[in-house]
């Protein structure tokens, strides 16, 4: 469709401010520009009607099923998009004194809580952004500590073959060296390939469990005795927490450090690719590492923010984080409840599983047996019709099904990974589960329509090689 | 058992699915989980959505806004305009419960969206290529920083002692562990731009790249053309700026900067206690390829038609693993599209409109500032739309009697870089003549 | 020229399209109207969004609301809970910027919602037939009274006197000018229902129908069973009701009810000041061509799809002129919209739970108020969420007292009925055992 | 698609309420159901799917073109809908205390003098809830007058042929008798036979100014006197204000009695049927005949509800109107100023002649010449194609044009009810020519196209022969 600027009529305009008010004050030509910078002109209908058109040509969760493995697609409640639209939340400056935000704070001391409770963590810092900023932070934790404690040598980070590509991300920007450890033929981390990487300069491992095949790593206790007698530290990323709040808590297993997506597990909206959320938890021995600043309370029952944090990594963010953000994720614990979010887990668990039995029939799986809250097709089955995973994501467009996470985790060949979430019905997991299985049948007997596919979208399949040489970035 | 609105599973829905799973119960679904939580999590049960609007509503009536109240306070987080539009756009359900544009052919919203974002972006800041939005003008100047040092291979900074004590922080908590060094540049103390000696002494062939504030946190605007030809070539000059004073002022792409970055906030986007904004990044084409965050591209479908994929997706940690230019993956794409309904209802007249009176309205009020004879100028150069001043009260007795005016004053300094009765006004578009006026004589009857 | 943000045309534009025309200034398209006014509107000139939201703000400070307020007070607008769902989807713009569904293939959302809403209306009357939406509760009545008169042709109504005082004012101006009368059926004294002696010496052939409340004006919740029985079959016996209450209690229409009619709000409309809500309306299949309004029906397409088309539209003004049922046009779909999600949402399991709690609540506070001896009671019948008390105090003092304590206290009748001090309190599910035991409290201390 | 019943589920919930917390009371099981009605047991997710399914079924003016005759659909701002949801507007009870609701009462007061103003009458009611209510009102307060000042004998009302169908039904209810003035060539009312049927019991006249047709009744002031020196009252329908706000006032032409349509003229959403607000504005004669109550200031500056007007017609809705609506239209007359307003009324002129200009190349107008707000095509040009005004509505909607209103007025055969409102730009304008131009040129080179219209809705044309038949009016 067509681009706001090729909807730009030069003298229309869309704002209103009121004139201005005060005398001019004079200003060094030099300092302005000649030139207006090229920004659309147009007006409330028109931008109206735009953005009402691009909406349409986005998949949603309130438009239907968006299975999208590791990102925990849930339901983002409206109560919370409300309440977080207050003014006395929106427009709250960062810099007004203490005196007058202590709604805030509060808030933000009780989720710190909260959060640490539901990880089994002793202290939390709300700052990091988003899963990748918390497990960035998480690292420089894990780095100053060492340092600080004579552990100079610890350089590498151990990171399983199946972790999202973040892990090894930012474990790097942290400093610190990769040290692959690969997967059993269970799925889970093969032990006796960790005790051999598992040498002195091994700073920390980070795990996902369940990982992202779905699978918890039962032997996590195991692991974890292995890493406390090398002062190797424990990170959990919190990617999957959506399969066990309530049912086991990642302090308990033996971490140390976790960062959360509030985005997935706590159900603030994903917003096309963010804002998020990835709050930092820690055992007690780290909580002078964190990042200032953090709230506390007086004596008093006043709120505070303390910047003074003895051994912090500094600062990771401006300001105190996506507080919009992490609000909505209070307000979801909050209406959940203890009660609410492990009932939430043991039904994205179950609806998982359900999906995996009945697919099973008809499908490859990467794994047998129970999984967590998500798992991964192999769909190299499809291979002598000449179908890939790619082309079955596209055909599930045409049933407006999102594709699941398509070729990750690495090692699944043709991988397909499907995260039903526990806010989707058993009627339409069997449409679903059903609509899959036309799927198969059409790669055994018409592949073409599914390599053709989509077909009821606006646009067909794209030329990326194109767009990655001519790189045809603005307009 | 209770009910939960956002779980749709009856008890007879339960029953089937683990017949059919062939279990008998969900915790047979947890065989594999160690059972070492054997309580109920410390934290309040659920509550119903009546209950939880009265505890919210409870604890928003605990904060000021600054709605209610004037605002003259800005240190990064500015009090603007925002249409009515914007939030309600915001609002649409199907840009808001997407996720990441994985899947081109179901996400041509987004990726429009962020073509369109992307555009203007470069337009304002004059550089040919802009990403789909960091996390904020902190992260945004760290990874500028470190993109520099991978386009030169250099790892050692200059940045001026004058951009935001918060962004200085966020840098050196990322630089650290990768060995990069930084170094502050000094501020000349009579125009508070960048002191150009202490700039020059401190060149050598180990700097990577100068950050200048454009304007820098004391509103001063830095003259990017002097700095440029000052430092050699192959040094990248780092431009951190406000994307609305862009609007009417210079672009610094235009003046020689490499990389710009900074807080997107103020393109429409509500203060929310200094969170979500976004962080916007933009840099000479030539370094595409060193860019963090996710770039979009225009291209073609297979009948021919145009359509927007994500492009470069092998500098990115999905494929690139340790290897990629960053770790980010979450950005703040829901930010950036509310900027862009903000750009796009705006308009070049409208920006260039907002730019302007934020220029005359903070003049306006420095000059009355000025005249009650409480405050003493602290610097000479050219501002934008914030100043410091030099108070003669306490400035913390000053906003506590503002306050009780129904106004936010100015930022006292000695909170932020420690600096002793200095007051960091700002004035925006939304102060009008009779509150300026007001606080004025309000200041100069204080004692 | 002044610019506004609703209004697209550049001067270009204009110029372009008088040419197109062939005129040249946009006054000589008017030259057909006659110049009488030479001068501007005495109206303020166009204000900019940001100003005319200071202004608004300014003017919304002045009132006090009920959410803010604890509220006891109803008497035709309930303060019930709204989930946040229910104006979030009322605000999607491809329901609010639509018009009737006069063309269906492209209506097809506002039809199926107005199908499904008036399933849910009449599965709340236990009637065959329900329109899709009027007014408001009391125009309702007066359409219904003249429904009646259409279908048996006799032109005079007995209403009962506990039928809100508005509604009967409306019914009166309704029925004047067409000659229809409208006699009061007295209440009895002890119960506060329908005063039965009354009404039977009332009827007679001339008779059209019977109008009842159920609840009535003071809550009470009349038997219609045994009224139905008292009326010849062929007077149409008109119940007014709330549909809250129909949410658990018996349906009027399986009681005998002929044509059922309210005020929807209670359904998940806010107060707003009394509108706008909307009237409900629902019949006996059979007198479906007498009704007024909007009916949907459900049909098939060409290709033997189903979808939904207005039906019977004979009946409507617009095709039928002076001989329509009556001259409704727009009516209020939106609201019935907001209650077709409530509806949805609460489920027959929630509503039942809310129409039951209205009843425990309000009975609890009339217990306790009772026992502040501050009060006495009126009448003895069941009533369902309101209540009327006599008061040994003024009833405005104590209206003032407790909106020091931030609440709204009972409705003085004196101002609706001329009844003086008669106090009408009103509980439902947002009225917390704390606030009554509170008010019940402070009202016991008062002198 | 399915109807949310189909989506219902036994034992499923969406709601969520506080238990209970005081003593139940005894019922007398008599009192309740047996059987709960029969609501669809459902959760938020699912509700949301349902309705973001069915809003993407209509069309509407946010989504594109939307020239319904005589309906104004117009650019509905959201900044109105942002401010009439603020609390301290929405959560306003009724009988609260005249203190508590200041700003509400203000905002009443202001509104009734713009309106008047705007329409040049001297008094206003906001009361009646849309514009037939309106009507009705007008008309009530008419029949008192009358009938207060010894004018029993008049009985009749005039109502051009050309009249909205709402205006010969209000007068009905109203208890007048229809008698119906022809239109002649011109489209306006034919004054000699207007004096012909100006008997003695004509108590008004009922004019739309302009006309149903676009255009203006240009001998209005000759029409005026007629009346006048008849004791004939002059009615005047807003439906068409849209045309003339300030450039010329019914008052100032003559008319005793006006309503206006806020959710035409003022811009307040049409919410697919409603709400909408019928203001009523009359001259000072007729100001003790208004509807109760109205908002007075005090000399106190105070603002209040009298409810004590002398002959008053009563009341014709419980409480104030639609505060909610006509709150909309107040924050629109602020926005648009008497320089907006003006500058609205006469680019939708300006609009309605381009089309009707680029239009009337192609295809038959009703009436040649300069149109107002407005015009009507004559579609029977095409009857020798076998191609019907039906058939163009339908194959509109191939082009996401919503259909103009069709076969109204009556007096045009195959009529077709362009208007195009002042808030669609010229490009818009000119796609929407090319458009019909095209559907103009099908018809004559392959009419089968267009009359099996529409082709790319989900529905196509319907049963509306069985609908009226079989009545299924409920699941």
């Amino acid at each position: 469709m067509k681009l706001i600027f090729d909807k730009s009529m030069n003298g229309r305009t869309g704002f209103r401010i009121p004139e201005l008010d005060v005398p001019k004050e004079n200003i060094d030509k030099k300092y302005l520009r000649k030139e207006l910078p090229n920004l659309p002109e147009t007006y409330e209908l028109e931008v109206i009607r735009h953005y009402d058109e691009l909406e349409k040509l986005n998949h949603s969760v309130d438009k239907g099923f968006y299975p999208l493995g590791s990102c925990t697609m849930k339901y983002n409640p409206v109560l919370n998009e409300e309440i977080a639209n207050w003014e006395n939340f929106k427009f709250i400056h960062p810099y007004q004194e203490e005196e007058t935000v202590q709604g805030n704070l509060q808030i933000m001391y009780e989720l710190q809580n909260y959060l640490g409770e539901l990880t089994g963590m002793d202290a939390v810092t709300l700052q990091p952004a988003a899963g990748a900023h918390g497990e960035l932070t998480g690292m420089l934790i894990i780095k100053k500590y060492l340092e600080t404690n004579g552990f100079k040598n610890k350089t590498k980070v151990i990171v399983p073959d199946s972790a999202h590509g973040t892990n090894p991300a930012s474990a790097k920007m942290a400093g610190f060296e990769i040290v692959e450890v690969k997967s059993n033929i269970n799925g889970t981390v093969d032990i006796e390939e960790l005790k051999k990487i598992m040498t002195e300069d091994i700073a920390a491992i980070m795990l996902t469990n369940p990982n992202t095949l779905g699978i918890f790593e039962k032997d996590i206790l195991e692991i974890s005795k292995i890493a406390k007698s090398n002062n190797t530290l424990l990170y959990y990323d919190g990617a999957n927490l959506n399969a066990i709040m309530g049912k086991v808590r990642p302090g308990d297993m033996g971490f140390d450090v976790v960062h959360l997506n509030l985005h997935k597990t706590l159900s603030t909206p994903h917003g096309m690719g963010g804002p998020g959320s990835g709050t930092v938890g820690v055992k007690e021995f780290l909580k002078d590492y964190l990042p200032k600043p953090i709230v506390e309370k007086s004596k008093e029952d006043k709120y505070f923010i303390n910047y003074n944090i003895k051994h912090s990594i500094g600062r990771v963010r401006s300001f105190y984080g996506n507080f919009l953000v992490y609000l909505k994720a209070y307000i979801y614990i909050l209406s959940m409840g203890s009660d609410g979010l492990k009932r939430a887990s043991e039904l994205a668990v179950l609806n998982a599983n359900y999906m995996k039995k009945k697919m099973s029939e008809y499908m490859n799986m990467s794994h047998e047996g129970i999984c967590k809250h998500e798992f991964v097709i192999d769909g190299s089955f499809l291979k002598e019709y000449g179908v890939k995973t790619l082309d079955i994501a596209k055909r599930l467009m045409d049933f407006d099904i999102h594709p699941p996470t398509v070729y990750f985790p690495l090692i699944v060949k043709e991988a397909m990974m499907i995260e039903p979430t526990e806010t989707e019905s058993k009627e339409r997991l069997d449409i679903v589960i059903e609509n899959f299985k036309t799927i198969v049948e059409e790669a055994k007997t018409n592949p073409d329509i599914i390599k053709k596919a989509p077909h009821n979208t606006k646009i067909s399949r794209l030329n990326e090689l194109k767009a990655n040489k001519e790189l045809n970035i603005k307009y | 058992m209770a009910m939960y609105p956002y779980l749709p599973h009856t008890d007879e829905d339960i029953n089937k699915m683990l017949k059919t799973i062939g279990v008998n119960a969900i915790d047979d679904l947890y065989s594999d989980v160690p059972e070492l939580l054997n309580r109920d999590l410390n934290i309040p049960n659920s509550i119903s959505e009546i209950n939880l609007k009265r505890s919210l509503r409870e604890k928003a009536s605990l904060n000021d806004n600054i709605r209610d109240f004037g605002c003259f306070r800005g240190g990064g987080i500015y009090n603007h305009y925002i249409p009515s539009i914007v939030y309600q756009i915001g609002a649409k359900r199907g840009f808001l419960t997407a996720y990441t544009p994985y899947q081109a052919e179901v996400s041509q919203g987004t990726l429009q969206i962020m073509y369109e974002f992307q555009t203007m972006i470069s337009e304002l800041t004059g550089l040919e290529v802009s990403n789909s939005s960091m996390y904020d003008g902190a992260t945004s100047v760290a990874e500028a920083i470190l993109m520099a040092g991978r386009i030169n291979k250099k790892y050692k900074t200059l940045i001026a002692n004058t951009i935001h004590p918060e962004y200085i922080e966020v840098c050196e908590t990322y630089l650290k562990p990768q060995e990069f060094n930084l170094e502050k540049i000094n501020y000349d103390k009579k125009t508070g731009k960048i002191n150009i000696t202490d700039l020059k002494n401190k060149i050598n062939d180990e700097i990577s790249s100068v950050v200048i504030g454009y304007p820098n946190f004391y509103g001063i605007i830095e003259d990017i053309e002097e700095i440029r030809e000052i430092i050699p070539k192959n040094i990248l000059l780092i431009v951190v700026s406000n994307p609305i004073m862009l609007g009417a002022f210079q672009s610094p792409g235009k003046l020689g900067a490499d990389i710009v970055v900074g807080e997107g906030q103020p393109l429409g986007n509500a203060p929310g206690f200094g969170g979500p904004g976004f962080g916007f990044f933009s840099s000479k084409k030539e370094f595409i390829r060193n860019m963090p965050g996710r770039i979009i591209g225009k291209t073609i479908d297979d009948n021919g038609k145009e359509g927007f994929v994500m492009i470069l997706q092998t500098r990115e940690q999905h494929i690139r693993r340790e290897k990629a230019t960053s770790n980010i993956c979450s950005n703040h794409a829901h930010n950036a599209l509310l900027a862009a309904v903000y750009m796009s209802i705006m308009g070049r007249t409208g920006i260039k409109e907002i730019a302007m009176q934020n220029y005359h309205k903070s003049h306006y009020l420095y000059n009355k500032l000025i005249k009650t004879e409480k405050f003493e100028p602290v610097f000479e150069g050219t501002f934008f739309n914030e100043f410091a001043l030099k108070s003669k009260i306490s400035i913390d007795k000053i906003n506590k009697k503002l306050h009780e005016q129904k106004y936010f004053g100015p930022l006292n300094l000695e909170k932020i870089t420690g600096e002793k009765n200095i007051a960091l006004f700002c004035a925006t578009e939304l102060n009008t003549k009779e509150e300026i006026d007001f606080i004025c004589s309000f200041l100069e009857g204080i004692i």
